[in-house]
């Protein structure tokens, strides 16, 4: 019995020696060289991996970040928080506004018209392309959810009038809805800004080509840019533009608007 | 009171080391045949977790970082080797039956995890009741796994008859093939649990926010 | 004669029968119509005329600096309406002009006539940019930029196939007026200075060729034009497909005719050059079947571009049984574009209209991919339909790049002989679209 | 203008009439001989053992998709397919409980767990057919000689069983009553012999197999590759090539099984490597393995490795090379 | 620097030192126990056949069948005088090798055939050890069962003098050539025994 | 022909994932791709000799004329811990390229119970150094072709409408039964 235990203890002893030290000894010649700096940039990013930075993933992002390839404002879904942190770690300025996603249509499904029966892939995209759109209206809202589908934040959800609904509270302005649109329907607006908005994308300057279409969108009766006591809203390319450096959100042209589709941005925000 | 009995509860269900956190799949699996097999399995799990977190728990102190990986394996190790014997001596069919499973608890990733993750930073009872936890978890889903396949399997329940002599026993379920599909089926089981429980749990919340305010 | 053919393809159901008798008829002529201004493939043009300018047929009434734009032309005498957003035959909407017909003095302002063959190669192409001349048969690709094509050209080949279903116009030309055809042909072959042309034909059309082989004789102008019979096969039209078919070469993936030095003339562009030299008349009408279930007295008729299709109806030229209609397709059913009513104006490049009844136009719900391989078999692309299918519906973009989706023609007969009547085509088109979205995302980001 | 709205969709707005609920009848009818003969064989037994199974595999589908609020499927026909095709690979003796469980865990854990119709990555018939023999094994190796009806103690071993019991020629011969070796191809081809339900004619086997190459419901390469391939490997490994093709399940398998879409591969060059393969597998297996018969491995082996066979695509038209990295490199210089 | 090396391996030595110790003792205290167990199956089923036996000497026979490999062979004693030979032979079957303890009495019979191990299918091949599966129902045989009281001179053909197990024709021809390679190796023990006497 | 034997019967028949339910975390874990599936089966195929030649040496001149065969566990285990170490280290500084390739799939190796097992069962076996060689060279590429196989069918999933119950972990051990199930055809293969 003492023997047993007397070898088993020698042969323990050596074995465990010779690597304990051995461990030690590798741990210090095969030192692992990373920079320190990307794992903190890392740190700091919300790691959504949502690819709204234009790098694949935060790590990505964090990795070109700490080469100083890359900008500290860029994580959209982060924000300014996000940004601040970021540019502290690697030691610079940053200038990023907190932005969410204003959808610019109103056309719900009673009250935009359809063109015919689609019966294509159900997707916005597919709608778009093999027929021009669905609604009577080419400009509008096709209601099939592309931009739901690529939202990582859980802030779009199709509305029950056939609208993707933002909730304002999630959106993290990653801008993710607004490239994936077809019809380029979301704006990405500041966090911050007041004034009024125009909730229509129609560009067809004809009264009764729009009225025909569409009963809530615009219908160029330019009511709102007569309206406004400032004088900040222009009619652009077929849709009015709001002056945000002048607006004052008298809230006028909402009033005047005989469709309702001019809004304060507070109120569509609510 | 209440701390322990909530790290206790985590191992059964919520981190259940088979169903939630998917590991140590392998014994899982093979020693699943009957339920004497589970239950003799999931008792050498608990035996070597228990006794590996409560030394290491106990040492943490004097461990130093850079060697502990090489000091929890020989710690493990050890236990591993003695629960083998144990069973040799005095459970040789059980011990036969589970073949080479007893000695690989060694690198059975439960363990190493618990201890790296739990009993390395926690103190001694913390670690007592993490171990009989995670080696309950461990144990119920086995023998649950186990029931089935040896109720199917074999028609009998811990080596009793208990079907009806008429049923043909399905050997599909004590062969590999069932075994798998069985243990996908309580995953799916589970992942279901753990969904419904996210949600009673959210609507909790919810309801608490709403009262608030 | 042993006809020649591609690898792949499907045979849907000719339907020629009920207009490849009938003489292509002159619509009687119209009171307005609605001239969409971007008609070619490339950069926008402007419109030159005001409302209420007087304009007289031929007048060229848009225009813009630039290679790839062609000008446009009054295609009736009389006043501009209107210049406004109307919907088009690609579903969206365009500017166009709007002219009510109307006496202007002066009649017809057509171009001087030309010698094709006697003027130089510069004033033959300035001329064809004048004429307004679009590829008839397909996009409506600038002419003049592919008649001067940056590598030597050995053959023009006339695209006679007309593998659509239901459409017989070109067979009708071919048949009518088989001299302007050929002498197309030949006018192509000098400029683009290619000694050899050929017409390639589907079976099915075999009967025009004792007329073609006389007018070559007459006005070929002693070059070598050969007829070759193809196998009537669905997109046997396609140019890729017509190329290999004839001369066993393949278009590298990516490029274009001329990369195996080949010219694709469609017949009805063939004519128009022909039209634009000898009479100095710019591209302003044009001949288009128009037929279908739903149409109950079908015809091939020659309007001028801009005329909607609803006052064709109107007119009494082609006659609709309205409760049948089920879907208007803008071209031929298996490329065509299905419109959502039909006061459209023609284009330079409607070969078509069909008034599908309810019966022909049934819509089947997706079903689940069989793997049945059928759609790999009949790509006229030698693709793998399936497999892009399920890369695309995962969202793998790469992997749809790598199976080539990018070398897709949208030819549907993967649609169409699929049983589980998936989507393809509809999705390969929004895969190239993402797939070349994400392409230019990365060049942009790798600069 | 219309009445209705119209039809707006993408090009191409013509289909053919070739539908999945049209080829899945047409395998039907394809195997309605070979069926018959099994029930003029074995009697009212082969035809409870097809309604069963069929039963079991369209009523679990149903079931399924209802419980998981899934479109409907059972009108593709396609669960009717597998339950039928489950019930000719059987014996004829197979207790009908047992038959439906097979079906049961075709349709539900082969096929629709991967998503229903088409997404099945294993033949949900032969997954069907190997879990019984896993499960059942004494009651899936007892045969019954034709006619005699479906008597317990009256099992008889099949031929396949005799040549690997070593059996005598002359046993061999008198288990199909024949005198010599053509009699006794003869009647393997006719079919007068103890086997599964449908597989013993090799006539009306073939007959169905023709009919669903006529229809251009499947391509020859695979049936061609498995018959050949198994000839040959079987010849190779000592084995009577003709006598490979005439007994067992080879040629029924070769038609109706190996060509299943989902699980074979795309691609022609695939299908040849796939056909190829399976023909290998199952002169092993009937050479050295533990089973007198081979086909329902061989094939469930290849159903693993058509994923790989899908990528042996054709050239794309038009295709180019793409460049090297280091040609690119020097291009660029 | 190497002295801080010095330092982990020493404590891993320290803790590698006290667990290895601790195996050891149970080791020890296991051993015998374990080593019992071993053989106890075999001791068993030697103890079934020869019930009057009072020891089992170890013996080394030659097989007579390259298939079929002996792992030992036990001569069963009683005073002193032979009662016969048991062989525990291994032969390839089904599902892998299959062991089998093969009893041989002094009047060239086969006093018992024990299933020691066997790999095959349950339900098939696996009923060879199976005490409630019968290859005779009426006679409640089983398929060891009915070699018991079989001369050795015996042909062994399956089907006609050995009752096969349903459906498992290779279990019962790869077994019952384990018995009758055990039973020509004890033939020609018994016949040196004979004539050496 | 018993090396031909002892390799076919522990790549197919005995498969260590699909029939002896060992390594089933990296299995499940490293198939969704491909070339990840191939990776880490070279990468285990590479430790696992390495193991066995080390490990079985020590066994038999050195554990057991000290007897001291009850230390066996924690010596393999330590043995193949370094093993790795060693290789990872030597890898990264000396063959970048194999290190890029490998690197990734060394720390999740000294967990994977399949090597161990084999060290074991080399042992139990009573296996000869070059059957012991042999034996594990089939094992772990017996695991290798598993993981391929999943990786194959993984394929198939990835664009399939599974059901959302069996989505995830589920459908794999699902597909591994099946898999499972078709490898009983090799039952038998060698007698
Ligand atoms: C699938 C497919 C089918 C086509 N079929 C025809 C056809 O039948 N006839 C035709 O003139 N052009 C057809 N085209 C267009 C031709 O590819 C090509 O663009 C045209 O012949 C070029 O002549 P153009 O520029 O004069 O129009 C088809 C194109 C595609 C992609
Ligand atoms: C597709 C198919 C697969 C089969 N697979 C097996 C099998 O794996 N094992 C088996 O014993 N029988 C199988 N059978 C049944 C056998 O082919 C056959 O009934 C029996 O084994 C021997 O038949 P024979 O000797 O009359 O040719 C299968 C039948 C079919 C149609
Ligand atoms: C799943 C399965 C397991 C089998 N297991 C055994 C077995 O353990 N022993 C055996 O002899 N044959 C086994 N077989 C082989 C068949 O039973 C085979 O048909 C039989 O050996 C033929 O002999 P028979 O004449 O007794 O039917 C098995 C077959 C299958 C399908
Ligand atoms: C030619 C052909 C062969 C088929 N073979 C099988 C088969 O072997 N097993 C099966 O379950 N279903 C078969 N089916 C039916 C169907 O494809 C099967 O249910 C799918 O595998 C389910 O996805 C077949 C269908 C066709 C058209
Ligand atoms: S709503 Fe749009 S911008 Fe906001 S988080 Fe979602 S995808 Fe990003
Ligand atoms: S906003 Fe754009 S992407 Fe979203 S549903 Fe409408 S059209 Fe589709
Ligand atoms: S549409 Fe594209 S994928 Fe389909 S057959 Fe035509 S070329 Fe092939
Ligand atoms: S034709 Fe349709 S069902 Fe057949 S493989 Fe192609 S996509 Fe799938
Ligand atoms: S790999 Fe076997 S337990 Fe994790």
């Amino acid at each position: 019995m003492l023997t047993i235990i007397l070898i088993t203890l020698g042969f323990s002893l050596a074995l465990a020696f010779v690597l304990g030290f051995a461990l030690g000894w590798f741990q210090e010649i095969f030192k692992i060289v990373r920079d320190p700096l990307i794992d903190e940039v890392r740190a700091a990013l919300p790691g959504a991996n949502c690819g709204g930075c234009g790098y694949p993933g935060c790590d990505g992002y964090a990795e070109a970040v700490a080469s100083r390839r890359a900008p500290p404002n860029k994580c959209t879904a982060g924000g300014s928080s996000t940004a601040e942190a970021v540019a502290k770690i690697v030691g610079s300025e940053a200038k990023a506004e907190d932005l969410v996603s204003v959808l610019r249509c109103v056309g719900t499904k009673e009250k935009a018209l359809a063109k015919g029966e689609y019966v294509g892939i159900p997707t916005c995209r597919g709608a778009k392309l093999s027929a021009g759109g669905v609604k009577a209206c080419a400009w509008g809202c096709q209601g099939f959810g592309d931009c739901v589908a690529v939202c990582k934040f859980d802030a779009l959800s199709m509305g029950d009038q056939g609208l993707p609904v933002v909730d304002y509270a999630k959106c993290s302005g990653c801008g993710m809805c607004e490239a994936e649109c077809p019809q380029k329907l979301f704006a990405l607006v500041p966090k911050s800004r007041v004034g009024s908005i125009v909730l229509c994308s129609n560009r067809n300057p004809v009264k009764a080509a729009v009225i025909k279409s569409c009963k809530a969108g615009c219908i160029k009766c330019e009511a709102c840019v007569r309206e406004c006591p400032e004088k900040c809203i222009a009619m652009v390319d077929g849709i009015p533009v709001t002056d945000y450096a002048k607006c004052t959100s008298c809230g006028k042209c909402v009033e005047k608007c005989p469709t309702k589709c001019y809004r304060l941005l507070q109120t569509v925000e609510a | 009171m209440k701390r322990l009995w909530n790290i206790f509860k985590q191992g059964i269900i919520f981190e259940n080391p088979l169903l939630m956190l998917m590991i140590g799949l392998c014994s899982a699996l093979a020693v699943t045949t009957s339920v004497s097999n589970a239950v003799g399995m999931g008792v050498a799990m608990t035996f070597v977790m228990l006794c590996s977190e409560i030394m290491i728990s106990a040492f943490r102190k004097v461990i130093p970082n850079s060697v502990r990986i090489p000091i929890f394996i020989v710690i493990i190790a050890a236990f591993t080797t003695i629960i083998d014997y144990v069973m040799q001596a005095y459970f040789p069919e059980l011990s036969k039956s589970m073949g080479v499973f007893i000695p690989l608890i060694v690198v059975n990733c439960i363990i190493m995890g618990r201890v790296e993750a739990f009993a390395y930073k926690q103190k001694v009872p913390d670690a007592i009741v993490d171990s009989l936890g995670m080696g309950l978890g461990y144990t119920w889903v086995m023998v649950g796994i186990a029931a089935l396949r040896e109720l199917l399997g074999n028609g009998t329940l811990a080596g009793t008859q208990v079907m009806p002599a008429s049923f043909q026993p399905i050997l599909f379920f004590t062969m590999s093939p069932g075994g798998f599909l069985v243990f996908a089926l309580f995953i799916s089981f589970n992942i279901w649990l753990k969904g419904r429980m996210a949600k009673a749990q959210a609507a909790k919340a919810g309801a608490a926010q709403e009262d608030a305010a | 004669m042993i006809a020649k053919t591609f690898k792949g393809g499907a045979h849907p159901p000719e339907r020629k029968e009920r207009t490849s008798e009938l003489p292509i008829e002159r619509v009687s002529p119209v009171k307005q119509v609605v001239i969409p201004i971007n008609q070619h493939f490339g950069a926008p043009i402007q419109s030159l005329v005001k409302v209420g300018e007087q304009v007289r047929r031929g007048q060229k009434i848009a225009d813009a600096e630039g290679r790839m734009t062609v000008p446009l032309h009054a295609s009736v005498s009389g006043t501009v309406a209107k210049i406004e957003s109307r919907p088009l035959a690609n579903n969206l909407e365009g500017p166009c002009i709007v002219i009510e017909a109307g006496e202007v003095p002066g009649g017809d302002a057509f171009l001087p006539p030309l010698d094709p063959f006697a003027c130089s190669k510069e004033e033959a192409l300035a001329r064809v940019r004048e004429a307004g001349i679009v590829g008839m048969g397909g996009a409506g690709f600038p002419t003049h930029v592919k008649l001067a094509p940056t590598k030597p050209i050995a053959v023009v080949i006339a695209n006679a196939a007309e593998c659509e279903p239901f459409l017989t116009v070109d067979e009708r030309t071919m048949i009518e007026r088989p001299g302007d055809f050929v002498e197309g042909l030949a006018i192509t072959m000098r400029i683009v200075g290619a000694p050899a042309g050929l017409i390639g034909l589907e079976e099915n059309k075999a009967s025009v060729i004792p007329g073609l082989e006389k007018a070559i004789a007459e006005r070929g102008r002693g070059m070598d034009i050969q007829v070759k019979l193809l196998k009537t096969k669905y997109p046997q039209g396609g140019e890729k497909m017509l190329i290999v078919a004839l001369t066993g070469k393949e278009v590298p993936s990516g490029g274009l005719p001329m990369d195996v030095g080949c010219v694709v003339q469609n017949v009805g562009t063939l004519v128009a050059m022909t039209e634009a030299f000898r009479e100095g008349k710019p591209l302003v009408e044009r001949a288009l079947t128009i037929t279908g279930g739903a149409c109950s007295q079908p015809k091939n008729l020659l309007a001028p571009i801009g005329t909607l299709v609803s006052d064709i109806v109107a007119s009494g030229a082609v006659r609709i049984a309205e409760e049948e209609l089920g879907r208007v397709v803008f071209g031929g059913p298996m490329m065509g574009v299905a419109v959502p009513g039909y006061a459209i104006p023609l284009q330079k490049n409607s070969s078509g209209v069909l008034f599908m009844s309810r019966k022909e136009a049934a819509y089947f719900a997706e079903g689940p991919c069989i793997r049945c391989g059928r759609c790999m078999r009949a790509c006229s692309c030698k693709l793998s339909p399936a497999l892009l299918n399920g890369a695309l519906k995962s969202g793998n973009l790469d992997e749809a790049e790598a199976i080539g989706v990018l070398d897709c023609v949208e030819c549907g007969t993967c649609s169409f002989v699929c049983p589980a009547h998936i989507q393809l085509v509809q999705r390969f088109r929004v895969g190239k679209q993402l797939v070349r979205a994400k392409k230019q995302k990365e060049a942009k980001n790798a600069r | 203008m219309p009445a209705k709205p119209l039809l707006l969709s993408s090009s191409p707005h013509l289909f053919s009439a070739v539908t999945t609920r049209r080829i899945m009848l047409a395998v039907v009818l394809a195997l309605l001989p070979a069926t018959v003969f099994g029930v003029y064989l074995y009697g009212s037994r082969g035809l409870f053992l097809v309604a069963a199974t069929i039963a079991a595999a369209v009523a679990s589908e149903w079931l399924f998709r209802l419980a998981l609020k899934r479109e409907p499927s059972v009108g593709d026909c396609s669960a009717l397919v597998t339950g039928l095709l489950l019930a000719l690979t059987l014996p004829p003796s197979t207790p009908l409980w047992m038959a439906a469980l097979g079906a049961v865990m075709a349709i539900v854990v082969a096929k629709e767990f991967f998503g229903g119709l088409g997404a099945n990555p294993f033949n949900p018939a032969l997954i069907g057919r190997a879990f019984l023999l896993m499960s059942f094994p004494a009651a899936m190796t007892s045969w019954h000689r034709p006619f005699a009806g479906i008597v317990d103690a009256a099992s008889s071993a099949t031929p396949l069983n005799l040549v690997k019991q070593g059996a005598p020629l002359a046993e061999l011969f008198a288990s199909v009553g024949a005198q010599d070796q053509g009699s006794f191809y003869w009647q393997l081809f006719l079919g007068n012999r103890s086997g599964s339900l449908g597989e013993s004619s090799i006539l009306l086997v073939l007959a169905g197999g023709l009919l669903l190459l006529a229809l251009g419901v499947i391509q020859l390469w695979i049936p061609l590759t498995v018959l050949g391939s198994t000839a040959l490997f079987s010849w190779l490994l000592g084995m009577d090539p003709l006598f490979a093709l005439l007994s067992g399940g080879v040629v029924f398998g070769a038609f109706f099984m190996a060509t299943d879409y989902a699980t074979s591969p795309l691609t022609t060059k695939g299908k040849l490597i796939y056909g190829l393969a399976i023909g290998l597998v199952i002169a092993l297996i009937r050479k050295l393995g533990g089973f007198p018969e081979g086909v329902t491995y061989g094939i469930l082996v290849m159903n693993m490795i058509s994923p790989f066979l899908d990528r042996l695509r054709m050239k794309k038209y038009g295709y180019v090379a793409p460049k090297k990295p280091a040609a690119a490199k020097e291009a660029a210089k | 620097m190497i002295k801080q090396f010095a330092k982990l391996g020493l404590i891993l030595a320290a803790f590698a030192g006290v667990a290895c110790a601790g195996l050891a003792v149970v080791y020890v205290a296991t051993k015998d126990q374990i080593a019992a167990n071993a053989g106890k199956q075999l001791n068993e089923s030697l103890k079934d056949l020869f019930a009057e036996a009072e020891e089992f000497a170890p013996e080394s026979l030659e097989s007579p069948d390259p298939a079929v490999a002996f792992q030992a062979a036990y001569v069963a004693r009683r005073g002193g005088s032979p009662l016969g030979i048991a062989i525990k032979a291994s032969g390839p079957s089904y599902g892998g090798d299959s062991v089998l303890l093969v009893g041989v009495g002094l009047d060239r019979r086969l006093v018992g055939v024990r299933v020691l191990e066997n790999k095959d299918t349950p339900g098939l091949g696996a009923n060879a050890a199976s005490p409630t599966s019968y290859v005779d129902k009426a006679a409640k045989t089983t398929f060891p069962g009915q070699f018991a009281g079989k001369p050795i001179s015996e042909a062994f053909e399956v089907k006609k003098d050995v009752q096969a197990i349903t459906a498992s024709t290779i279990t019962s021809r790869a077994l019952t050539k384990i018995v009758k390679a055990a039973g020509g190796a004890a033939g020609s023990w018994l016949e040196r025994l004979a004539g050496g006497k | 022909m018993t090396l031909l034997k002892i390799f076919v019967i522990a790549l197919l028949i005995n498969n260590v994932v699909l029939m002896r339910y060992l390594a089933l975390c990296s299995y499940i874990g490293m198939t969704s791709d491909v070339g990840q599936s191939i990776g880490m089966g070279f990468a285990v195929t590479f430790v696992t000799v390495l193991a066995t030649a080390a490990t079985w040496p020590i066994y038999n001149l050195i554990l057991l004329p000290l007897h001291l065969e009850f230390l066996k566990i924690l010596v393999f285990i330590l043995v193949i811990a370094s093993l790795v170490q060693l290789v990872e280290f030597y890898l990264k500084k000396n063959v970048p390229g194999l290190y890029a390739a490998m690197g990734i799939y060394l720390p999740l190796i000294t967990t994977n119970c399949a090597i161990l097992a084999v060290t074991f069962e080399n042992i139990s076996n009573g296996y000869s150094f070059i059957e012991s060689v042999v034996y594990s060279v089939a094992v772990s590429l017996g695991y290798l072709l598993a993981m391929v196989l999943l990786a194959g069918v993984r394929i198939r999933i990835k664009n399939s409408p599974v059901p959302k119950f069996v989505q995830g972990t589920p459908i794999l051990f699902v597909a591994t039964s099946l898999i499972a199930l078709a490898f009983g055809g090799f039952a038998g293969l060698i007698k």
